[in-house]
Protein backbone atom coordinates (compact mmCIF):
# COMPACT_ATOMS: atom_id res chain seq x y z
CA UNK A 1 0.00 0.00 0.00
CA UNK A 2 2.68 2.44 0.89
CA UNK A 3 4.64 1.47 -2.24
CA UNK A 4 1.39 2.69 -4.66
CA UNK A 5 0.72 5.09 -2.30
CA UNK A 6 4.16 6.44 -3.67
CA UNK A 7 3.68 5.36 -7.10
CA UNK A 8 0.51 7.27 -7.37
CA UNK A 9 2.08 10.24 -5.44
CA UNK A 10 4.89 10.63 -8.39
CA UNK A 11 2.94 10.44 -11.20
CA UNK A 12 -0.21 12.69 -9.86
CA UNK A 13 3.34 14.99 -9.80
CA UNK A 14 4.66 14.09 -13.01
CA UNK A 15 1.43 14.73 -14.76
CA UNK A 16 1.03 18.12 -12.65
CA UNK A 17 3.91 19.30 -14.32
CA UNK A 18 3.51 17.78 -17.48
CA UNK A 19 -0.13 19.99 -17.85
CA UNK A 20 1.82 23.46 -16.53
CA UNK A 21 5.27 22.77 -18.73
CA UNK A 22 3.46 22.05 -21.66
CA UNK A 23 0.64 24.30 -21.32
CA UNK A 24 3.29 26.88 -21.28
CA UNK A 25 4.94 25.35 -24.56
CA UNK A 26 1.92 24.74 -26.75
CA UNK A 27 -0.84 27.49 -26.04
CA UNK A 28 0.33 30.90 -26.84
CA UNK A 29 -2.91 32.19 -27.02
CA UNK A 30 -6.26 30.32 -25.40
CA UNK A 31 -8.33 29.74 -28.07
CA UNK A 32 -12.13 28.35 -27.87
CA UNK A 33 -11.15 25.13 -28.13
CA UNK A 34 -7.82 23.19 -28.71
CA UNK A 35 -6.82 22.85 -32.23
CA UNK A 36 -5.20 19.64 -33.82
CA UNK A 37 -1.76 21.25 -34.11
CA UNK A 38 -1.84 22.38 -30.08
CA UNK A 39 -2.95 18.72 -29.42
CA UNK A 40 0.03 17.31 -31.39
CA UNK A 41 2.37 19.86 -29.84
CA UNK A 42 0.74 18.69 -25.98
CA UNK A 43 1.66 14.63 -27.01
CA UNK A 44 5.10 15.44 -28.48
CA UNK A 45 5.77 17.37 -25.19
CA UNK A 46 4.83 15.43 -22.63
CA UNK A 47 6.93 12.63 -24.36
CA UNK A 48 9.93 14.52 -24.69
CA UNK A 49 9.37 15.69 -20.82
CA UNK A 50 9.18 11.98 -19.93
CA UNK A 51 12.30 11.29 -22.09
CA UNK A 52 13.88 14.13 -20.11
CA UNK A 53 12.22 12.71 -16.87
CA UNK A 54 14.10 9.36 -17.30
CA UNK A 55 17.50 10.92 -18.62
CA UNK A 56 18.01 13.10 -15.05
CA UNK A 57 16.84 9.92 -13.46
CA UNK A 58 19.64 8.19 -14.91
CA UNK A 59 22.07 11.31 -14.28
CA UNK A 60 21.05 11.43 -10.38
CA UNK A 61 21.47 7.58 -10.19
CA UNK A 62 24.77 7.46 -11.72
CA UNK A 63 26.07 10.57 -9.54
CA UNK A 64 24.85 9.37 -6.68
CA UNK A 65 26.60 6.20 -7.30
CA UNK A 66 29.84 7.94 -8.32
CA UNK A 67 29.87 9.68 -4.87
CA UNK A 68 29.17 6.63 -2.99
CA UNK A 69 32.27 5.03 -4.45
CA UNK A 70 34.33 7.81 -3.88
CA UNK A 71 33.97 7.68 -0.33
CA UNK B 1 -22.52 11.26 10.21
CA UNK B 2 -23.72 14.47 9.37
CA UNK B 3 -20.66 15.95 10.73
CA UNK B 4 -18.85 13.52 8.21
CA UNK B 5 -20.64 15.15 5.32
CA UNK B 6 -20.65 18.51 6.21
CA UNK B 7 -16.54 17.94 6.93
CA UNK B 8 -16.22 15.87 3.22
CA UNK B 9 -18.19 19.01 1.57
CA UNK B 10 -16.03 21.90 3.23
CA UNK B 11 -13.02 19.48 2.03
CA UNK B 12 -14.24 19.59 -1.46
CA UNK B 13 -15.09 23.73 -1.31
CA UNK B 14 -11.28 24.43 -0.08
CA UNK B 15 -9.82 22.20 -2.64
CA UNK B 16 -12.21 24.39 -5.13
CA UNK B 17 -10.72 27.52 -3.80
CA UNK B 18 -7.21 26.04 -3.78
CA UNK B 19 -7.50 25.33 -7.83
CA UNK B 20 -8.80 28.41 -8.24
CA UNK B 21 -6.45 30.21 -6.63
CA UNK B 22 -3.61 27.97 -8.67
CA UNK B 23 -5.84 28.62 -12.04
CA UNK B 24 -5.70 32.56 -11.37
CA UNK B 25 -2.13 32.88 -10.42
CA UNK B 26 -1.38 30.63 -14.20
CA UNK B 27 -4.41 32.45 -16.21
CA UNK B 28 -3.33 36.15 -14.89
CA UNK B 29 0.14 35.66 -16.25
CA UNK B 30 -0.85 34.41 -18.90
CA UNK B 31 -3.76 37.11 -19.86
CA UNK B 32 -3.44 39.92 -18.25
CA UNK B 33 -1.03 42.91 -19.40
CA UNK B 34 -2.03 45.89 -18.16
CA UNK B 35 -4.73 46.96 -15.54
CA UNK B 36 -6.82 49.51 -16.35
CA UNK B 37 -10.03 50.97 -14.96
CA UNK B 38 -11.70 47.49 -15.81
CA UNK B 39 -10.53 43.73 -17.98
CA UNK B 40 -11.36 44.85 -21.35
CA UNK B 41 -13.51 41.95 -23.16
CA UNK B 42 -10.36 40.50 -24.97
CA UNK B 43 -8.47 39.94 -21.52
CA UNK B 44 -12.07 38.38 -20.60
CA UNK B 45 -12.04 36.24 -23.39
CA UNK B 46 -8.20 35.11 -22.77
CA UNK B 47 -9.24 34.50 -19.02
CA UNK B 48 -12.22 32.09 -20.00
CA UNK B 49 -10.54 30.06 -22.51
CA UNK B 50 -7.65 29.66 -20.42
CA UNK B 51 -9.42 28.10 -17.57
CA UNK B 52 -10.94 25.76 -20.09
CA UNK B 53 -7.78 24.88 -22.23
CA UNK B 54 -5.61 24.42 -19.17
CA UNK B 55 -7.78 21.35 -18.17
CA UNK B 56 -8.46 20.19 -22.02
CA UNK B 57 -4.56 19.50 -21.62
CA UNK B 58 -4.85 17.88 -18.17
CA UNK B 59 -7.39 15.56 -19.72
CA UNK B 60 -5.27 15.03 -22.69
CA UNK B 61 -2.22 14.38 -20.75
CA UNK B 62 -3.80 12.22 -18.14
CA UNK B 63 -5.56 9.93 -20.78
CA UNK B 64 -2.80 9.69 -23.01
CA UNK B 65 -1.17 8.94 -19.70
CA UNK B 66 -2.93 5.89 -18.97
CA UNK B 67 -3.17 4.89 -22.52
CA UNK B 68 0.94 4.30 -21.91
CA UNK B 69 0.48 2.77 -18.55
CA UNK B 70 -1.62 -0.01 -20.05
CA UNK B 71 0.12 -0.72 -23.74
CA UNK B 72 3.62 -0.96 -21.70
CA UNK B 73 1.77 -3.31 -18.97
CA UNK B 74 0.57 -5.38 -22.24
CA UNK B 75 -3.14 -5.37 -21.61
CA UNK C 1 -15.67 27.28 12.33
CA UNK C 2 -14.56 24.78 9.44
CA UNK C 3 -16.47 26.99 7.17
CA UNK C 4 -14.62 30.10 8.64
CA UNK C 5 -11.48 28.73 8.79
CA UNK C 6 -11.73 28.02 4.87
CA UNK C 7 -12.95 31.60 4.25
CA UNK C 8 -9.69 33.10 6.01
CA UNK C 9 -7.74 30.39 4.37
CA UNK C 10 -9.11 31.57 0.96
CA UNK C 11 -8.78 35.38 2.10
CA UNK C 12 -5.41 35.00 3.06
CA UNK C 13 -4.21 33.53 -0.15
CA UNK C 14 -5.79 35.95 -2.01
CA UNK C 15 -4.15 38.68 -0.69
CA UNK C 16 -0.83 36.94 -0.61
CA UNK C 17 -1.06 36.38 -4.31
CA UNK C 18 -2.64 39.66 -5.20
CA UNK C 19 0.59 41.50 -2.73
CA UNK C 20 3.10 39.42 -4.75
CA UNK C 21 1.24 39.74 -8.64
CA UNK C 22 0.35 43.98 -8.37
CA UNK C 23 3.77 44.53 -6.50
CA UNK C 24 5.30 43.22 -9.43
CA UNK C 25 2.70 45.31 -11.81
CA UNK C 26 3.17 48.26 -10.12
CA UNK C 27 6.38 49.21 -8.81
CA UNK C 28 9.66 49.05 -11.11
CA UNK C 29 11.90 50.45 -8.98
CA UNK C 30 11.18 50.44 -5.02
CA UNK C 31 11.80 54.03 -4.08
CA UNK C 32 11.41 55.49 -0.41
CA UNK C 33 7.76 55.49 0.06
CA UNK C 34 4.81 54.21 -2.64
CA UNK C 35 3.89 57.09 -4.37
CA UNK C 36 0.00 58.37 -5.46
CA UNK C 37 0.25 56.80 -8.94
CA UNK C 38 1.82 53.48 -7.28
CA UNK C 39 -0.94 53.17 -4.82
CA UNK C 40 -3.90 54.20 -7.35
CA UNK C 41 -1.78 51.42 -9.82
CA UNK C 42 -1.74 48.80 -7.07
CA UNK C 43 -5.41 49.71 -6.06
CA UNK C 44 -6.49 49.13 -9.70
CA UNK C 45 -4.70 46.04 -10.06
CA UNK C 46 -6.56 44.35 -6.82
CA UNK C 47 -9.73 45.29 -8.14
CA UNK C 48 -8.77 43.22 -11.58
CA UNK C 49 -7.12 40.74 -9.89
CA UNK C 50 -10.51 40.21 -8.12
CA UNK C 51 -12.08 40.18 -11.20
CA UNK C 52 -10.27 38.07 -12.59
CA UNK C 53 -10.63 35.94 -10.10
CA UNK C 54 -14.36 35.54 -10.54
CA UNK C 55 -14.21 34.70 -14.20
CA UNK C 56 -11.99 32.13 -13.36
CA UNK C 57 -14.42 30.70 -10.44
CA UNK C 58 -17.13 30.63 -13.13
CA UNK C 59 -15.57 29.35 -16.01
CA UNK C 60 -14.49 26.44 -13.67
CA UNK C 61 -17.58 26.12 -12.09
CA UNK C 62 -19.76 26.08 -15.57
CA UNK C 63 -16.55 23.26 -16.96
CA UNK C 64 -17.23 20.68 -14.20
CA UNK C 65 -21.03 21.28 -14.35
CA UNK C 66 -20.90 20.41 -18.29
CA UNK C 67 -18.17 17.41 -17.60
CA UNK C 68 -20.99 16.28 -15.09
CA UNK C 69 -24.02 16.11 -17.94
CA UNK C 70 -21.51 14.48 -20.17
CA UNK C 71 -21.60 11.86 -17.86
CA UNK D 1 4.07 27.28 31.61
CA UNK D 2 7.26 28.57 30.49
CA UNK D 3 7.57 25.37 28.15
CA UNK D 4 4.67 27.18 26.07
CA UNK D 5 6.38 30.91 25.99
CA UNK D 6 9.51 29.77 25.07
CA UNK D 7 7.72 27.65 22.04
CA UNK D 8 5.73 30.47 21.03
CA UNK D 9 9.16 32.24 21.10
CA UNK D 10 10.65 30.02 19.01
CA UNK D 11 7.72 29.92 16.51
CA UNK D 12 7.67 33.28 16.04
CA UNK D 13 11.67 33.06 15.31
CA UNK D 14 10.90 30.15 12.62
CA UNK D 15 8.14 32.68 11.11
CA UNK D 16 10.16 35.69 10.96
CA UNK D 17 12.88 33.77 9.31
CA UNK D 18 11.01 32.30 6.88
CA UNK D 19 9.37 35.42 6.16
CA UNK D 20 13.01 36.70 5.39
CA UNK D 21 13.39 33.86 3.06
CA UNK D 22 10.44 35.25 0.74
CA UNK D 23 11.64 38.65 0.98
CA UNK D 24 15.06 38.29 -0.26
CA UNK D 25 13.92 35.83 -2.81
CA UNK D 26 11.65 38.15 -4.59
CA UNK D 27 13.83 41.39 -4.11
CA UNK D 28 17.15 39.70 -5.05
CA UNK D 29 15.46 39.18 -8.23
CA UNK D 30 14.25 42.72 -7.99
CA UNK D 31 17.47 44.15 -7.18
CA UNK D 32 20.30 42.49 -7.80
CA UNK D 33 21.78 42.25 -11.33
CA UNK D 34 25.33 41.39 -10.98
CA UNK D 35 27.20 39.89 -8.65
CA UNK D 36 30.45 41.33 -7.95
CA UNK D 37 33.05 41.75 -5.06
CA UNK D 38 30.32 43.64 -2.67
CA UNK D 39 26.83 44.76 -3.45
CA UNK D 40 26.84 48.63 -4.81
CA UNK D 41 25.33 51.28 -2.51
CA UNK D 42 22.40 51.11 -5.47
CA UNK D 43 21.61 47.44 -4.94
CA UNK D 44 21.62 47.88 -1.40
CA UNK D 45 18.98 50.87 -1.35
CA UNK D 46 16.80 48.90 -3.82
CA UNK D 47 17.05 45.80 -1.50
CA UNK D 48 16.10 47.74 1.61
CA UNK D 49 13.57 50.14 -0.24
CA UNK D 50 11.52 46.57 -1.48
CA UNK D 51 11.22 45.28 1.09
CA UNK D 52 9.56 48.29 3.22
CA UNK D 53 7.46 48.36 -0.13
CA UNK D 54 6.53 45.71 -0.08
CA UNK D 55 5.42 45.58 3.44
CA UNK D 56 3.69 48.73 2.47
CA UNK D 57 1.81 47.18 -0.51
CA UNK D 58 0.85 44.03 1.36
CA UNK D 59 -0.88 47.18 3.96
CA UNK D 60 -3.13 48.64 1.37
CA UNK D 61 -4.08 45.82 -0.15
CA UNK D 62 -5.33 44.02 3.30
CA UNK D 63 -6.71 47.22 4.61
CA UNK D 64 -8.62 47.84 0.98
CA UNK D 65 -10.11 44.51 1.39
CA UNK D 66 -11.08 44.84 4.75
CA UNK D 67 -12.98 47.98 3.71
CA UNK D 68 -14.86 45.76 0.79
CA UNK D 69 -15.91 43.10 2.83
CA UNK D 70 -17.38 45.37 5.58
CA UNK D 71 -19.14 48.04 2.61
CA UNK D 72 -20.22 44.72 0.87
CA UNK D 73 -21.44 43.03 4.22
CA UNK D 74 -23.80 46.74 4.39
CA UNK D 75 -21.66 47.87 7.51
CA UNK E 1 11.73 -3.86 12.65
CA UNK E 2 11.27 -5.36 8.96
CA UNK E 3 8.35 -2.84 8.64
CA UNK E 4 10.68 -0.39 9.89
CA UNK E 5 13.17 -1.00 6.75
CA UNK E 6 9.98 -1.56 4.64
CA UNK E 7 9.06 2.49 5.54
CA UNK E 8 12.39 3.50 5.61
CA UNK E 9 13.31 2.57 2.11
CA UNK E 10 10.12 3.79 0.57
CA UNK E 11 10.44 6.78 2.53
CA UNK E 12 13.95 7.06 0.49
CA UNK E 13 12.51 6.22 -2.53
CA UNK E 14 10.01 8.93 -2.29
CA UNK E 15 12.77 11.50 -1.49
CA UNK E 16 14.68 10.32 -4.29
CA UNK E 17 11.60 10.60 -6.56
CA UNK E 18 10.99 14.33 -5.76
CA UNK E 19 14.78 15.16 -5.97
CA UNK E 20 14.13 13.83 -9.36
CA UNK E 21 10.82 16.29 -10.29
CA UNK E 22 12.96 19.23 -8.39
CA UNK E 23 15.65 18.44 -11.30
CA UNK E 24 13.55 18.14 -14.66
CA UNK E 25 11.45 20.97 -13.21
CA UNK E 26 14.68 23.19 -13.20
CA UNK E 27 16.92 21.36 -15.88
CA UNK E 28 13.82 21.41 -18.75
CA UNK E 29 13.37 25.60 -18.62
CA UNK E 30 17.05 25.29 -18.86
CA UNK E 31 17.72 22.83 -21.52
CA UNK E 32 14.72 22.27 -23.73
CA UNK E 33 13.85 24.45 -26.02
CA UNK E 34 11.51 22.92 -28.96
CA UNK E 35 9.86 19.73 -28.50
CA UNK E 36 10.22 17.86 -31.45
CA UNK E 37 10.13 13.90 -32.36
CA UNK E 38 13.07 13.62 -30.04
CA UNK E 39 15.27 15.34 -27.71
CA UNK E 40 18.36 15.94 -29.82
CA UNK E 41 21.78 15.07 -28.61
CA UNK E 42 22.56 18.89 -27.92
CA UNK E 43 19.58 18.85 -25.39
CA UNK E 44 20.62 15.13 -23.67
CA UNK E 45 24.12 16.77 -23.30
CA UNK E 46 22.76 19.87 -21.71
CA UNK E 47 19.98 17.62 -19.17
CA UNK E 48 22.84 15.37 -17.66
CA UNK E 49 25.68 17.89 -17.58
CA UNK E 50 22.60 19.86 -15.71
CA UNK E 51 21.72 17.55 -12.96
CA UNK E 52 25.55 17.14 -12.33
CA UNK E 53 26.97 20.55 -11.89
CA UNK E 54 23.45 21.72 -9.70
CA UNK E 55 24.58 18.88 -7.50
CA UNK E 56 28.12 20.49 -7.83
CA UNK E 57 26.87 24.13 -7.31
CA UNK E 58 25.19 22.39 -4.11
CA UNK E 59 28.19 20.96 -2.73
CA UNK E 60 30.62 23.62 -3.18
CA UNK E 61 27.48 26.29 -1.55
CA UNK E 62 27.21 23.66 1.31
CA UNK E 63 30.62 23.29 2.12
CA UNK E 64 31.29 26.98 2.08
CA UNK E 65 29.03 27.47 3.74
CA UNK E 66 30.73 25.35 6.63
CA UNK E 67 33.60 27.18 5.82
CA UNK E 68 32.08 29.94 7.25
CA UNK E 69 30.72 28.64 10.10
CA UNK E 70 33.51 26.95 11.30
CA UNK E 71 35.64 30.56 10.94
CA UNK E 72 32.83 32.70 12.39
CA UNK E 73 33.05 30.45 15.53
CA UNK E 74 37.29 30.59 15.79
CA UNK E 75 37.67 27.08 15.20
CA UNK F 1 16.50 21.13 20.95
CA UNK F 2 14.05 23.09 19.20
CA UNK F 3 16.23 26.26 18.88
CA UNK F 4 18.96 24.01 16.89
CA UNK F 5 16.22 22.74 14.24
CA UNK F 6 15.37 26.05 13.28
CA UNK F 7 18.90 27.09 12.84
CA UNK F 8 19.35 23.68 10.45
CA UNK F 9 15.67 24.44 9.07
CA UNK F 10 16.81 28.06 8.44
CA UNK F 11 20.40 26.91 7.03
CA UNK F 12 18.65 24.15 4.93
CA UNK F 13 16.35 26.74 3.34
CA UNK F 14 19.11 29.89 2.79
CA UNK F 15 21.75 26.75 1.30
CA UNK F 16 18.63 25.60 -1.17
CA UNK F 17 17.74 29.04 -2.62
CA UNK F 18 21.95 30.04 -2.85
CA UNK F 19 22.08 27.09 -5.32
CA UNK F 20 19.51 28.18 -6.98
CA UNK F 21 19.57 31.65 -7.79
CA UNK F 22 23.95 31.22 -7.98
CA UNK F 23 23.16 28.05 -10.68
CA UNK F 24 20.91 30.83 -12.51
CA UNK F 25 23.14 33.81 -12.47
CA UNK F 26 26.38 31.69 -13.08
CA UNK F 27 25.84 28.75 -15.14
CA UNK F 28 24.24 29.63 -18.67
CA UNK F 29 25.33 26.57 -19.89
CA UNK F 30 26.09 23.57 -17.71
CA UNK F 31 29.23 22.04 -19.11
CA UNK F 32 31.29 18.76 -18.49
CA UNK F 33 32.14 20.41 -15.02
CA UNK F 34 32.26 23.14 -13.21
CA UNK F 35 34.84 25.93 -14.69
CA UNK F 36 37.39 28.27 -12.71
CA UNK F 37 34.94 31.21 -13.37
CA UNK F 38 32.10 29.01 -12.82
CA UNK F 39 33.22 27.99 -9.07
CA UNK F 40 34.47 31.37 -8.51
CA UNK F 41 31.15 33.13 -9.81
CA UNK F 42 29.17 31.06 -6.99
CA UNK F 43 31.43 31.83 -4.27
CA UNK F 44 30.79 35.42 -4.87
CA UNK F 45 27.06 34.97 -6.04
CA UNK F 46 27.11 32.86 -2.73
CA UNK F 47 28.70 35.83 -0.32
CA UNK F 48 26.29 38.51 -2.28
CA UNK F 49 23.18 36.42 -1.14
CA UNK F 50 24.31 36.11 2.32
CA UNK F 51 25.05 40.08 2.33
CA UNK F 52 20.98 40.71 0.69
CA UNK F 53 19.89 38.67 3.62
CA UNK F 54 21.28 40.38 6.00
CA UNK F 55 20.26 43.78 4.88
CA UNK F 56 16.87 42.14 4.66
CA UNK F 57 16.80 41.29 7.77
CA UNK F 58 17.66 44.56 8.93
CA UNK F 59 15.12 46.51 7.08
CA UNK F 60 12.35 43.71 8.27
CA UNK F 61 13.16 43.99 11.92
CA UNK F 62 13.64 48.05 11.61
CA UNK F 63 10.57 48.07 10.13
CA UNK F 64 8.44 45.87 12.51
CA UNK F 65 10.24 48.33 15.47
CA UNK F 66 8.74 51.05 13.42
CA UNK F 67 4.51 49.85 13.13
CA UNK F 68 5.02 48.98 16.79
CA UNK F 69 6.16 52.18 17.93
CA UNK F 70 3.26 53.88 15.74
CA UNK F 71 0.52 51.91 17.52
Amino acid sequence: QVKQQIAVANAQELLTKMTEKCFKKCINKPGTSLDSSEQKCVAMCMDRYMDSWNLVSKAYSMRIQRERTNM
Amino acid sequence: KELQEFLMVEKQKAQFNAQIHEFNDFCWDKCVEKTGNKLDSKTETCLTNCVDRFIDVSLLITNRFAQLLQKSAGV
